[in-house]
Order: structure tokens, then sequence, then C-alpha cells
């Protein structure tokens, strides 16, 4: 154990978790990498490439390398960061990307090979034979690929999503963001206050600065209390604030029950959307490392990270309480590192700083103008070398901090796509103007790190914040405060002859950016590209600058001369399942139910979705074994009885007004104004660029009220596209539309019997042919006085109707149907039997509606009338359309019993089956009982003229081909007889 | 210096000093008889054919920024030939076919991997329709296969078959379809054309075009004036906004398409799969990230950047499909700023301006389309003639009436 | 009066009611809609008395209601009228106005919290984009909940009622259950 | 995306569907000589700015309005909006 003094952990609290399986104890308040350390583990995973074991770098979101598999079976959770994975008691993780166990990884062969995996090398090799890359290389790299696992189960956790408003978002709780919150919340903003951990404190936590001359805690605890005590503020930890959108949107994930070993009844985690006026980015900074020779293993870490141990978590990062530890330095802060760890009784070797005058603040050794040029240790460090005025020197320690100062975390503030710009005396890029509008950088974030001048710097963002939304805040009292020493020397890598990382995750060196140099890779994102460095889990936050430094020196010009990287959203990875949130099964997406669904359900029927609706597809009875034999009944009941069908999903559009007959002539290609009262018309319409859109009927109610229908599938498309010409258009015309398709429930009775049946639920309505004729529309009652609407529409082509009452009444309306036309054989029937019966009349659907066909292929193009302009009148005539020859045919195997299938392509009898001798292809295909054969529609090439030839359906991607005939589209009764009786 | 496993070992064992720049850094000559705008894949490969089949020695590739800075590094590298109207099909198995060659073509490892594409199929419209789109793959020799539903469950077993709003009831497959490393794509068309002689010209930003008399006579730039007998402007995603400085109007629109990479994972995904319904598709990159994308965000945009809603729709239809990867995080998007067209298909054409040529439109399907948009946008460029497969990609199509609409949408860019 | 039975929008013979917590979400089959559009240049009239409102607000006046909708559009509301012609009855008050029957284009959820406003607003921060600040007593909107399209009416601090389509109710009511439930959680 | 509408302050750009470039308001007259030409010109070019874009949105999930937002396609920030119908017939006085 190496626990010292002290600390924000709960003594009282011991939680039991493991790691690979071995058990361990730590603290409530630990993270898993303090509770590892605090045990003496510093080997904690492997990198990616040389399977090289790596031990915890930092202590924050930024780890590169203590990834581990938290949790187990379907709560699996690959590549999650030890330093921000709280403890809780039963916790089990497991280190990852190793064969055979962690400390003796089978594939660290990878290691010894390096020299052969050079950055790019895979570009350069792999090549031949041809054949191998798929066969051979390809499967060796992916097996080799990838970090963490998936557990390959569905995540069993429940996930929320949610939306927040406020006039000041502040993102990040420590020093800085604590100030803004408070001069904010006291100023009677709406304020939330975001932090990606758990506790609120920032570095304030892991310092040992005094506030008011007291510890920081007391101080953090006491503003925690004002703000929770503000009903205008949110405090809202274990949040990150991960992306920054447009117009103030933030998006956040709230990590709501991570950690606890289960949710329970909670969910998982929140993706909150926040609206925010005006955001102070608090956010930090994050420090990096020094490259030096293999200055990648277990022990050696961040400085920062090894004091935010010490005084946050009491723990010392070394293995056994004996080791020292030494500090590697390029400034003061390391020194801070040495007198904590002083303070907390660490055994210290001492400071390693670049600069040949060197401080120092305390009682311990500082080997000035030195560097750490090479270290011991197989599987955590055991020994540094200590380089000074070319003598070396070795010497043993269990851990290594490493000081290379810190880069503000600007990544927010280019997200949408604003470059930071370069700070020669802080030596680290800070927030460019160009950041996000609204959003203020404040504290760290913009290179003001000390503690006091953090204080100050997030309460005047606050305030300048405000005052651009017209809110006054005044100052507020800030604790007493110091800004630590943090002179610091541009000192970016320690040259040599061994490898140095400078991305520990994907093990890029700086030998990896010299070849890169070398090979011409040098605009920065091409580095990052040859190399793969900042690709990694944490995306270059430890590793972005050192690189750009180094090549800087390579290139001989300035960091900022040589690049910059921007961030793109999320701050730090984002779970899947939160971000896709909600419900993923069967209520994925809304589902419509037609008035007559849970009547239907109750029948047997089988659904079948359209667009969002769920319709009846077909009813099976008892004894039928195969959905034709259902299909085959109901379509010969319409045929010979009387069938019924809900046509709800039609869209309807009341279009009421002066100006309704005119305003729908110019939509419809053809004539509506002339409409008679009472009656109803087919209708087309056009897209404004003369390709077929959508048909329907206009039923014309009264003088100045049209109710008109649309296809299900574009009833949204064409309501929108109706208000685009009303509003945009011709806005002068008197027209009001509102969608009427949810308020009626439409039931189409059809078949011979269909008038009979229907007189048996009218009240005193005359249906004779005479009195009601084909085309005909009335508003009536029915069943006693119900309200209804009766049209005398027919898509099967036989006497039918289209009855339409209040959508409460649909189902009760349906049962008495049913009962009323037992005798006269009433058959409720499917989309599948409405397919059928219109495709043996030959009338286009969705397939043959499908957008890219015209008027005239489809056999209507007199419909387009030239008397008049509508929409997509104009461009119809242009010649390609106009040339088009391809038009809708009925075919017919010469093998009655064959199915053609839909999708098949039509070929001349013994031509060869090339795009180019394509002749068309085939739209629908069914059974047709009443013709006892198979049929099919589609589009033929001059089909009108070629009425008889015989031609070949080809399906080769099934295997199939057969002869066709050529017929009329129209199979049944093609006079139209039938529905005019 | 040719690239093999033997050079990759030799150089390994001594120490890596025998490695060269990929491509040189020339400063731009007063005139070429080519130059080509726009250095990402399309111009790239434009300028890699120029040099390599059509003999034309004097090419020059002005870049804004960095070679391959644009869609061609922000793409989800899936290539495919699968589909439908006879305008394009030729074309993308053109295409297929030089993606099967490239790496011997250009020495250099773009890793072309074929591992199939599956569309699933949710409905019995759909499969009609894919019915009528594969056998139309099939006639053009690009292959394909319609799965089962047990099929696609043997194939992707993690899929969500059993709960799911859109249930899957098979698939349209192309197994030639696959990946290839888009970087890899850029730098091995570049390190081929600098080969050949083409200049390649990195942050050379294109100003103006210099035009007398209805003939183009160079490009003016940021690093001064540069002569050209032809010019080819390959900037799709920026074609409205360089289109403009020659004066011309495009049916086109800049629109944002976002994509997504997930943290590395073990292998997990075999292909590219595709789930229309969810506004969905994915695939795994051989790092191991999820490459997943959806539709574009629907609005005009040269941002380069785009917004949550889009996210989440993506993400959503990603977890209703395969639920198990809902542990996994997203670790990086991006905005791909494209050129979406009034019938989603592209243009490869002469202009009215006597010597500038246009090659853009491509709509979500530039990058698979880059080896013979470059094949034929080079034959265009050299002979005046389009390539037989690139006849249909003409820009009087629309005022003609020759649309090739493979979504049957109409002349609205943000439907296609 | 008929002799067919309706039924609710959820497929019920009585409308659902379901407590979770605070919250209590209520299927209001009795609620009557008819839309009310003006003619081009008409002025607004004044349906059984009621001042038709201004932009996003909501009035109430005798077992009636208004929202409005967008410009010179309203709808109509009347408690307890649902199996009614109430759109008839609407026309017969404003003969000049376009008059189109809604009641059953839609399923009202009538959401009431024993707590007062917070677990309202709670609910309202799971499912949709407004401020409920912004929507205090009095308001009413149109915006989108769950992929669904939804008008808003703030009743009361502590009421709020939820209409949909009414052939989306069950998948609405799906989403409101759910969100109530982890409110509870 | 935040849409500042005329009527309802800002709103969630979700409850929009987009359409395009606001000269799509401008349908040419069917009758005039050329009107072929205009209308190629009307259904399929744009000036797809890389600047100030005045486009429109319709507040389907709103008051179903159509707006003609005045937008930067380089910044996505938003100048103005107004009802597209107003636009219109205060164009046609």
């Amino acid at each position: 154990m190496t626990r010292l003094a002290g600390g924000l952990i709960d003594r009282s609290l011991p939680l039991n978790f493991t790691f690979d399986g071995k058990a361990y104890t730590g603290f409530q308040g630990d993270t898993l990498a303090s509770a590892l350390l605090a045990n003496g583990v510093q080997l904690m995973g492997r990198s990616f490439k040389y399977h090289r074991p790596r031990g915890v770098v930092a202590a924050g979101s930024e780890e590169p390398n203590a990834l581990v598999e938290l949790r187990s079976g379907a709560r699996q959770e690959p590549n999650t960061r030890a330093t921000v994975a709280e403890l809780f008691d039963g916790l089990a993780a497991r280190s990852q990307n190793h064969i055979g166990p962690l400390d003796r990884d089978f594939l660290a062969v990878n290691d010894l090979l390096s020299p052969f995996f050079a950055a790019g090398f895979y570009y350069k090799t792999f090549m031949w034979p041809k054949a191998f890359w798929e066969k051979l290389y390809e499967p060796a790299i992916r097996k080799a690929a990838g970090l963490g696992s998936l557990s390959m189960l569905p995540d069993p956790d429940a996930y929320d999503k949610g939306f927040l408003h406020c006039d000041l978002l502040v993102v990040g709780g420590g020093a800085a963001g604590l100030a803004a919150a408070l001069t904010a919340g006291r100023a009677g903003a709406e304020v939330i206050l975001a932090d990606e951990d758990f506790a609120l404190g920032g570095r304030l936590l892991a310092e040992s600065d005094l506030l008011d001359e007291t510890e920081a805690s007391v101080w953090i605890a006491t503003v925690r209390a004002e703000l929770d005590s503000l009903p205008n503020v949110r405090i809202m930890t274990r949040t990150t604030v991960f992306g920054v959108y447009d117009h103030g949107i933030y998006g956040a994930v709230e990590r709501v029950a991570d950690h606890l070993p289960t949710p329970g009844d909670k969910v998982r985690q929140t993706l909150w959307r926040i609206t925010a006026k005006r955001a102070v980015l608090a956010a930090g900074a994050t420090e990096r490392h020094i490259p030096f020779a293999d200055n990648d293993r277990p022990g050696v870490m961040l400085a920062g990270a090894m004091r935010a141990y010490a005084n946050r978590w009491a723990v010392s990062p070394v293995k056994r309480e004996a080791d020292a530890i030494a500090i590697f330095t390029n400034g003061d802060d390391g020194h801070r590192t040495a007198m904590d760890l002083i303070a907390k009784g660490a055994k210290v070797l001492g400071v390693i700083d670049v600069r040949q005058t060197a401080p120092r603040f305390g009682d311990y050794e500082v080997f000035a103008g030195a560097t750490v040029t090479g270290t011991k240790g197989r599987l955590g460090l055991n020994a540094i070398e200590i380089t000074r005025n070319g003598r070396s020197e070795w010497h043993p320690v269990g851990a290594l901090g490493v000081a290379g100062g810190w880069n503000p975390n600007v990544h927010l503030a280019s997200h949408h796509r604003g470059r930071p710009v370069w700070n020669a005396d802080l030596l680290s890029f800070v927030p460019g103007a160009d950041g996000p509008k609204g959003l203020i950088p404040a504290g760290a974030a913009v290179g003001k790190g000390g503690t006091e001048e953090a204080l100050a710097d997030g309460m005047n963002a606050a305030i300048t914040a405000l005052a651009g939304i017209g809110i006054v805040a005044a100052g507020i009292a800030l604790p007493k405060a110091a800004n630590a020493a943090a002179e610091q020397v541009a000192f970016w890598h320690v040259p040599g002859k061994k490898r140095a990382w400078v991305d520990f995750q994907n093990d890029v060196t700086v030998k990896d950016i010299a070849l890169a140099h070398k090979e011409n890779m040098r605009p920065v994102e091409h580095l990052k590209r040859w190399t793969t460095l900042g690709m990694a889990t944490d995306q270059g936050k430890t590793s972005n600058i050192s690189a750009l430094a180094v090549m800087a020196e390579l290139t001989g010009k300035s960091i900022p001369e040589t690049g910059t990287t921007i961030f793109r959203p999320p701050y730090t990875g984002v779970s899947l399942s939160v971000l896709g949130g909600g419900d993923t099964g069967t209520t994925f997406r809304p589902r419509r139910l037609t008035p007559t669904h849970h009547w239907a359900e109750a029948q047997g029927a089988e659904f079948v979705e359209v667009g969002q609706w769920m319709r009846a597809q077909y009813f099976p009875q008892a004894g039928e074994t195969h959905w034709r034999q259902t299909v085959d009944r109901e379509v010969l009941a319409v045929r010979s009885g009387v069938g019924l069908c809900d046509v709800t999903t039609l869209g309807k559009v009341d279009v009421q007004g002066r100006d309704a007959g005119e305003f729908l002539n110019r939509l419809y290609a053809n004539m509506m104004g002339t409409l008679k009262v009472g009656m109803v018309r087919y209708g087309l319409m056009l897209r404004e660029d003369g390709h077929a859109y959508d048909d329907g009927t206009c039923a014309r109610m009264a003088q100045d009220h049209y109710v008109v229908t649309t296809t299900t599938a574009n009833a949204g498309l064409v309501y929108r596209q109706m208000e685009f010409f009303h509003q945009c258009v011709w806005p002068e015309l008197d027209v009001q539309l509102i969608s009427t398709t949810d308020a009626w429930a439409q039931i189409a009775v059809a078949g011979p019997n269909a008038r009979e049946l229907l007189s048996r639920v009218v009240d005193d309505f005359d249906l004779s042919n005479e009195a009601f004729p084909f085309m005909a529309c009335a508003e009536l009652t029915i069943c006693q006085g119900l309200r209804a609407r009766l049209f005398r529409i027919s898509f099967s082509g036989e006497l039918a109707y289209e009855i339409a009452v209040p959508a409460r009444y649909g189902q009760a309306l349906i049962e008495r149907l049913m009962q009323k036309g037992a005798d006269l054989g009433v058959t409720p029937y499917g989309t599948e039997a409405l397919g059928v019966l219109r495709i043996e009349k030959g009338h286009a659907a969705g397939s043959e509606l499908n957008g890219q066909t015209t008027a005239q292929m489809l056999g209507l193009g007199r419909m387009v009338s030239p008397k008049k302009d509508s929409i997509g009148a104009v461009m119809s005539r242009r010649e390609g359309l106009a040339a088009d020859r391809r038009r809708l045919v009925g075919l017919k195997p010469l093998d009655a019993g064959t199915q053609i299938m839909a999708g098949s392509h039509l070929f001349t009898a013994g031509a060869a089956q090339t795009m180019e001798t394509d002749q068309g292809w085939v739209t629908s295909s069914c059974y047709s009982p009443h013709l006892q054969s198979y049929i099919a529609l589609g589009f033929l090439e001059a089909g009108d003229a070629r009425m008889g030839e015989v031609l070949v359906a080809a399906n080769p991607l099934e295997g199939q081909e057969m002869k066709v005939e050529v017929v009329s589209p129209h199979f049944v009764d093609p006079e139209g007889g039938r529905l005019r009786d | 210096m040719k690239f093999s496993g033997f050079k990759v070992v030799k150089e390994a064992l001594t120490g890596h000093k025998g490695w060269a720049p990929l491509w040189r850094n020339p400063a731009p000559k007063a005139e070429y008889d080519i130059v080509i705008v726009g250095g990402g894949g399309h111009g790239l490969a434009t300028a890699f054919y120029l040099a390599k089949t059509f003999g034309e020695l004097k090419v020059a590739v002005v870049e804004k920024g960095w070679i391959g800075s644009g869609n061609a590094g922000r793409n989800t590298t899936i290539i495919r030939s699968n589909y439908l109207l006879p305008g394009n099909q030729p074309f993308y198995e053109l295409s297929m076919k030089l993606w099967e060659n490239l790496e011997q073509e250009t020495n250099f490892n773009s890793m072309v991997s074929q591992r199939g594409i599956i569309n699933l199929i949710h409905t019995d419209g759909q499969r009609d329709a894919y019915r009528r789109r594969g056998n139309a793959m099939m006639i053009s020799g690009a292959g394909a296969r319609l799965l089962s539903r047990d099929e696609v469950k043997q194939m992707l077993p993690f899929l969500n078959f059993d709960n799911a709003r859109f249930p899957i009831k098979g698939g349209l497959m192309q197994p030639r379809a696959g990946t290839a490393r888009h970087d890899g794509v850029v730098w091995g068309y570049a390190r081929g054309a600098d080969a050949r002689g083409v200049d390649i010209i990195q942050n050379c930003e294109v100003t103006g075009f210099r035009i007398e008399n209805g003939k183009v006579l160079g490009v003016e730039t940021s690093r001064g004036f540069i002569g050209a007998k032809k010019v080819g402007v390959s900037v799709a995603g920026s074609s409205g906004r360089v289109m403009a400085k020659a004066g011309m109007r495009l049916p086109i629109e800049s629109h944002v398409l976002q994509a997504f990479v997930s943290e590395g994972l073990k292998p997990t995904i075999p292909g590219v799969i595709t789930f229309g319904a969810g506004h969905f598709y994915v695939s795994q990159s051989d790092k191991g990230g999820l490459v997943f994308g959806g539709d574009i965000d629907g609005y005009n945009s040269y941002a380069q950047r785009g917004n949550l809603p889009v996210v989440e729709d993506v993400v959503e239809g990603g977890m209703a499909l395969m639920p198990m990867i809902g542990r996994a995080r997203l670790l990086r998007g991006w905005g791909g700023l494209v050129d979406m067209s009034m019938d989603g298909s592209p243009i490869i054409d002469k202009t009215g301006i006597e010597g500038l040529y246009f090659n853009g439109a491509w709509n979500y399907g530039g990058f698979k389309a880059t080896p013979a948009a470059g094949y034929c946008f080079a034959h265009l460029l050299a002979t005046d003639h389009p390539h037989e497969v690139a006849t249909a990609f003409r820009f009087d199509r629309f005022e003609r009436g020759y649309v090739i609409d493979e979504k049957g949408v109409g002349a609205q860019p943000n439907l296609h | 009066m008929t002799d067919l039975t309706p039924v609710t929008a959820l497929g019920g013979t009585v409308p659902r009611s379901e407590v979770f917590g605070a919250l209590s979400i209520t299927e209001n089959a009795g609620l009557a809609l008819a839309s009310l559009s003006l003619r081009q240049g008409q002025l607004a009239p004044a349906p059984f008395g009621l001042v038709l409102p201004d932009v996003s607000q909501t009035v109430s006046t005798g077992g009636y209601g208004a929202f409005w909708t967008g410009r010179d559009q309203w709808m109509i509301e009347a408690e307890g009228q649902g199996d009614s012609d109430f759109a008839a009855r609407l026309k017969a008050e404003v003969p000049e106005a376009t008059v189109t029957e809604q009641t059953d284009g839609f399923a009202a959820f009538e959401i009431q919290s024993s707590a007062g406003a917070a677990p309202i607003e709670a609910l309202m921060h799971k499912l949709v984009n407004i401020d409920p600040k912004a929507l205090g007593v009095g308001r009413a909107t149109r915006t989108g909940l769950e992929h669904m399209t939804v008008f808003l009416i703030r009743r009361a601090d502590d009421r709020l009622a939820v209409i949909g389509m009414r052939t989306l109710a069950g998948s609405l009511w799906h989403a409101l259950a759910v969100a109530a439930r982890r409110l509870e959680a | 995306m935040l849409i500042p509408h005329p009527l309802l302050g800002l709103r969630d750009s979700q409850e929009f569907t987009y359409l395009g470039d606001a000269a799509l308001m401008q349908r040419p007259d069917p009758a005039a000589d050329g009107a072929e030409a205009a209308f190629c010109d009307y259904v399929f070019l744009r000036d797809n700015p890389a600047g100030v874009h005045r486009e429109l949105w319709f507040h389907e999930q709103g008051d179903r309005s159509w707006l003609v937002v005045t937008r930067d396609t380089t910044t996505h920030e938003i100048l103005g909006a107004e009802l597209a119908s107003n636009l219109k017939l205060g164009a046609a006085q």
C-alpha cells in the first residue's frame, strides 16, 4: 500500500474491487486509477501498436494509457479510462489489448519488430501478391486491431435525453468556473454549472493551495452550499459538455448512474441539449509531457497528475513506499509536485530541471540543467538516467513525474473551427477570437492558471457574458489566493537515439515524426494521418503540442507556423447508447395505428409497416396455411361479394376558401376548378420538374370546400408542398388548408354487394346509380345519426365506395359492416389483396409512381391539361420527357403458374442481356386468382406499341428467366363497366 | 523509389535512412498544359491518369490547403458499384475495376478491401426495388446477391432481428464492394502523379480564372498567375464558390455531411452495412473504429461542421440496428462539404468557357468514384470527348430532361 | 344519437389514466376540437364569447377554449363535447370563417401534478425543447416530441395538456409514460 | 440551430423542414416567351453562395408558416427571418 495522509477520500467507506480478477480495496472517493496506484499497481494496460506495458499517465479524462474493460456481461464497457472510473463496491475491471496475461503479453513481440512497423509502413507493403491483402495481410492486421471489445450483447440499461435552457452555462467547476457560477447566480441569472468530475473544485482539489488561508475544500463547500440554495442555479456534476453546436446549443452527457454497481430504476446516462444564451468555458488545462528515451514505462506520469494523486487521493504512485520519486521539469511547476510530495511524507529523489539556473523552493535536491535520458524497468519504472553536462548517471526511482507545461483546454472554443492562437509567453495555444459566439473562455483555459487569476477571470467572464444579454452582475468577494510560480522555458523533448514516445497509446515516437518529415508528410494533418498521432482515444490531448514542437524543430519553423490543430466534438468519448438514447426496439420510432387496428389485431391480422403506419396485410382464417390462400380468398371476395379495407392512411387535406378551385387547378395537372359540387375527380400532381409526383382524389363538398386525398407515402410531403405554394407563390389566393388524415376513419367498401351492404347502414340516403353515380360524394348520416362522408370511388375496379366517419367510430363501423354483411360474404382485406386488386386493374402505386416516371409513362399523359398552367406542366414538355417512349404495360407469363418477379428486367427475346439492351423492368407482380395466372405490371420501351410481343423477363440475381407476353395493364374489366354500375 | 515488403525490411534494418519524400514541393511554373484545381482524390487521380494514360506531361495540381484536406480525408471510405440507372452503373463499375488494381497501379497500399456491402431490406416493396437494382448490377457485370433474412442473420448475427421497429427481411449484397483507406488513396495517386512529373502545389488557393473572349488562359492563385491551356476544376463541396469565380451558376447546393468514428474496438463488423430505414451505415476500420454516418444535415452549408440532431439521428439508427454497440463510445465526428446536385448524380463535362472543364456534383458518392472520376476527367481533358461510361454526366441533362435520379425525389438536393 | 359505440384514441372504451409519482396522465376523450381559420380579409370573430388569442396564447371561458395555432388560425376546444358535431356548432357561430372538424384528428393527454410546477417542468425538460419558463399559464405552442408533433397547452402551473395526432396516440402515451416513470425513479 | 421565428421567437430548427434558396418563391411566368428556359433556371440552378443566403424553412412542427431565413452558410449565423407570405405579398404590392 502506498497511501499517504489526508486527501479527499472517505476512509470509513472501504470498497472492494477486482482488476484482472485480483481483489483489492479502495475507498469512497477513489477512482479506479487512484485505488490501483494505492495498491501498488502500476501496470494497467498495453499500447496499441507495440503492446508496450502501460501505466497511468494522467489523473483526468485525458488519460491515454490506463484504459480498461469495465464491468462484465452485457454491461462490459471497453476503453474506459481508469482515471475517471469512480470506484464502487464490487467494481470489476480487466486490462485489454493483450494475448495472455497482462504482464506477459504475447503480442509484445511487436515491440521487438518495431523497426519494421515505422510510421506509414503498411502503405508501402502487403501489395503482392494481389489476392493476399484480403486473404492474409488484412485479416492479420484486423485481428490485432482495436483496444477493448464489445460484449456483443444489447446494452441492458436505459438512457434519457432532455433539453435545458439557461442564461449562462459554465463549463467546468474549478476556480474560474465556481467564481463565474457564483457571480451569475447571485445576479439572478439562470445558471447551469457542469463539470465532468463527481466533485466540484477542479484543479483546486488536486493542489495544496490555500484559499482564505484554509484548505480549498472549505471554500468549495461554502460555494457549493450557496449555489445549491439558489433556485436559479443548476449544478450538474458527472456531466461532460462535449460539444458546441450552432446558436448556443451545447451537448452534454450526465453520467447518472455510472458510479453505481447497476443503475437500478435510474437511467444510466442522460444526453442534455443545453440552449445557453452565453457560456463561460472554464475547462482548465491539460499538462503535457516531455518525450525522452523510453519515457513510456509504467511509473512515468505527469507531474501534475502526481500532485492530484497525492493531494486528492492521498496516493503515492510508487509500488513500494520506500521507492523514491523524481520530477523532470522545464519550469517551476514541477517543483510544486516535489514540495507537495515531501509535505505528504513521500520520498523524493529530487527535481531534474532543464534550466541551468533552476530555482529551489524547498528541501529537495535540484538537478539543474539536467535531463532524463533513459529509464529501466520492464513492467514498471525502477531507474532513470539523469544527464547533466554530458555526464550521465542512473538513479533508482519508483516513479517519475514529468512537467512539460500546461495546454489550455481550448477544445470547445475550436468546435466551430476557429483556430487557437499561439501565446509565446505561455508557450501554449490559447483560444482565438473566432470561437463560438457567446462562449467566453476563462481561467486556465486561457492560460490564467494561477488560483488568484483564475478566480478573478472567472468572475469577470461571467460579468462580461451576462452584460451581453442585459443582465448586470456585480463583482463578488473572492477568497484570498495566490498564483503559484510558473516560470518555464521552451523545452519540448530530449534528443537521443532511442525511442521517445510522443503519443503513448498509438506508439508514435519522435523518430516517427522525423520519418514523416523526411517523407514530406509535414503539414500537421499529414503528420497525424501518416503516423496516427493524436488519433487515439485521447485525441491527442497529451501529445499534439509536443509533436508540433518536434516537427517545428525539424522544419526550422516556429510552432504556429508549423500548424495548429483544432478539435471537433466530442471533447471526450460519448457512449453510443446515450447518443442513441431512448428506445431501440419496436418503439424506436412512433407508429401510426389505423382506427381499426385493434379490431384487426383481434381478427388475427398480420401487419405490415407502411411508412410510419402499421397496416393490416391480410386476415388469415382457420385452415389457411399459406398467405396466398388468404389473399386469394380476400381478392375473390371483393370481385364476387364485398370487401372492407381500412384506407385511413391515405392523406386527407381539407381545402377551403374562395379560391380553393383555382388553387387546386394550379396544383394538379388536370382541371379541378370545373368539378361539380358533390363530385370527385381523380387527380395527378406533378413535381415542378415535370415528373409525376402523387395521385389522389379531389372531392368537392361545397363551392368553396374540397377534400383532397394523397397517397399514404406522400401525405406529409404533399401537404407541405401545398403550404409552400399557398404561402410562398400564390399568397393572394384565399385558401385555407388543414390536414384531416387522422380525424376520419375511412373504409373502402368494394365489390358487387357494396351498395347493398351500405344501404343497410345509411340513414335515408339514396344509393342508386342515378342518385349517387360513380365519382359522387356526399355528406350524410349513418347508423342513426352519425355524420359521415361517402365517396363513390374505386381502386379495385369494382363497384366501390369509401365511407368516412369520425375516427373514434371507425372500429364500431367496421364491426357493424361485418355484422350487417355476413350474408353478403363481407370480407375484410388487407394491403396484399389491395395490391392484387389494383394490379389486376392496372392502377399505378408506389412502384410505378416512384418519382422517376412521367405522366406519359404511366399512360396518364392526357391528364396534363394543355389549357392551363399547373405545377410541372412546363417542364413536362422538355425533350427528354416528351421523347421518353417507356410505357406502363401488363405482363403475363406464358406459363401462368410461374411468378414474374418484380424487379426483373425486360429484354427482347434472344437478345444479349446488358444495360444497353435493357428494355424495361417489372414494377409490381402478383398472382391473380381472378385470372388464375401470375400477372405483372412493368415499364417497357414503346410498350404501348408492343402488345402481344413475347419478351424475356430476366432476374439473373436469383437465376431466373422467363417468357412473358405484353398485354394491356387493365387485366380486369378494361371498359370499367363494373365500377359504374 | 519502389515500395515493397523487401524495401520495408531493408530500411528497418538500416535505420530508415533510405526513405525519400513521397512527393516534391515544387514552385508553380509559369504555364502548364493542364492545371487541375483541387488536390483531393479526384484531382490527383485525374493528374495521375493524365500522366500515366494520356501522356500529358506538363500537368499541375493546385491545392488550397494540404492534399486530401477536403472530402478525400473526410468520408466513410466505402467503395461500391451498386447503382440502378444506366447513366450511373457502368461508371461505378469502371471505378470498381480500377479500385481492384489500384495498389498495383500506384505501387502504394491504399488498402482496398472487398469485404462486401449489404443494404438491408425491410419491406416487400423495398425488396422489389432492390431486385431491380440488383439485376442492373448483374447485367452490368458488377455482381450482386439477394439475401434472405436467414442469410443476413448468418452473416450479421448481431443485428436486431427480434425486436425491431423496422424488421430485417433480407439484404442486397455486393460482395465486391468494401472500403479503401481514404488517405492512402490520396497519397498513392499523389506519389504516382509526382513520380510521373506532375507538379503538386499545396497551399495554393485559386482566387480567380483568367478568361478572355470566352477562353480560359489560366488561374489566378495566392501564389500568382499560373497559365494553362486547359483548366480542370475538381473541388466537389466547393464547386459552387469556385465556379462562381468563373461566373457560373450550377445545379448544385453545398451541404454538410457528417460522419463518425468510435473508439477502437476488437473486430466486430465484417463488411459495410446500410440501414436505410434508420439513416445509418457502418463499417469497421482496420484500426478497429466503427466508421459510420447517415443523412446530410439538410441545409446549405460551407462550414464543414454539422449539428447535434443529425448526430443523434445517426446513432439512434445504429442503436436500433445493432444495440450491442451501445457501450462503445463516439470518438470523433467530422463534417464534409458535399456538392448536392439536382438529381443526385455527378457532372463531368466541359463548360461554356473554352478550356474550362468541370468535375463535381458528387453528392455522397465522391469517394467511391475517385478512380473512375479521375480516369474519365482525364479522358475528357485529354481528348475533349467524354469517356463512354460518363456520357450521361452532362450539364445539359437538366434542361434537356435527361436527369439521372436514383432516388426519384426530383430537384431538391437535400432529399438525394 | 348513433347506436355505434366510440373508442378512445388509445382504443379503450374508457379513457386511460395513470399516476406516476407526482404526475398523473389522463386521456381526455371528451375534448372536442375544431380549427378556425380566417378567410382573407376577415376580422377575427368571437365564437362562444372567446376573444381569439394572440400568438402563443390560449384562452378559455365557460367550457370553451381557444389556442393560437398559426397566423389567423386557432383551435377551438370544447370540454366534454367530444362525441358531438362540434365543428357544426362552431361553424354556426362563425359562418364567415373556415371551420374544420378536428376532434378525432387528435388525442389529448392532460397531465396534472400534485406537487406544483416542478414535476411538470421536469417532464418538459425530458421531452420537448421548449423552456418551461417560457410556457407559463395561458400559453400554448406546437413543437416536436420524440419524432411526433404536439400542441402543448399550459392550463395551469400544475397542469399541462399534450395534444398529438390521434393515430400516434399509443406512441405518444408511451413517450409520456416512460418519461414520467423515470422522473419517479 | 435556432431559427428566430418572427412570431414565435427562437425555435429549435428541428421543428422546421428546409427547402432551399428563397428564389424558389419567384416562379416564372409560364406564359412568357422562353418560359421553358426560365423554368430550367428556376428549378435547377442555384447561386449557392458561400456567405449570406436567403432560404426557405417550413415550420412544420410549429405554426406551419414558411419563413425566409437569412443565414451565412460559412458560419451558420442567422441574420434575420421573415414570413414568406408577407414578403411575397409585400413584393406584389
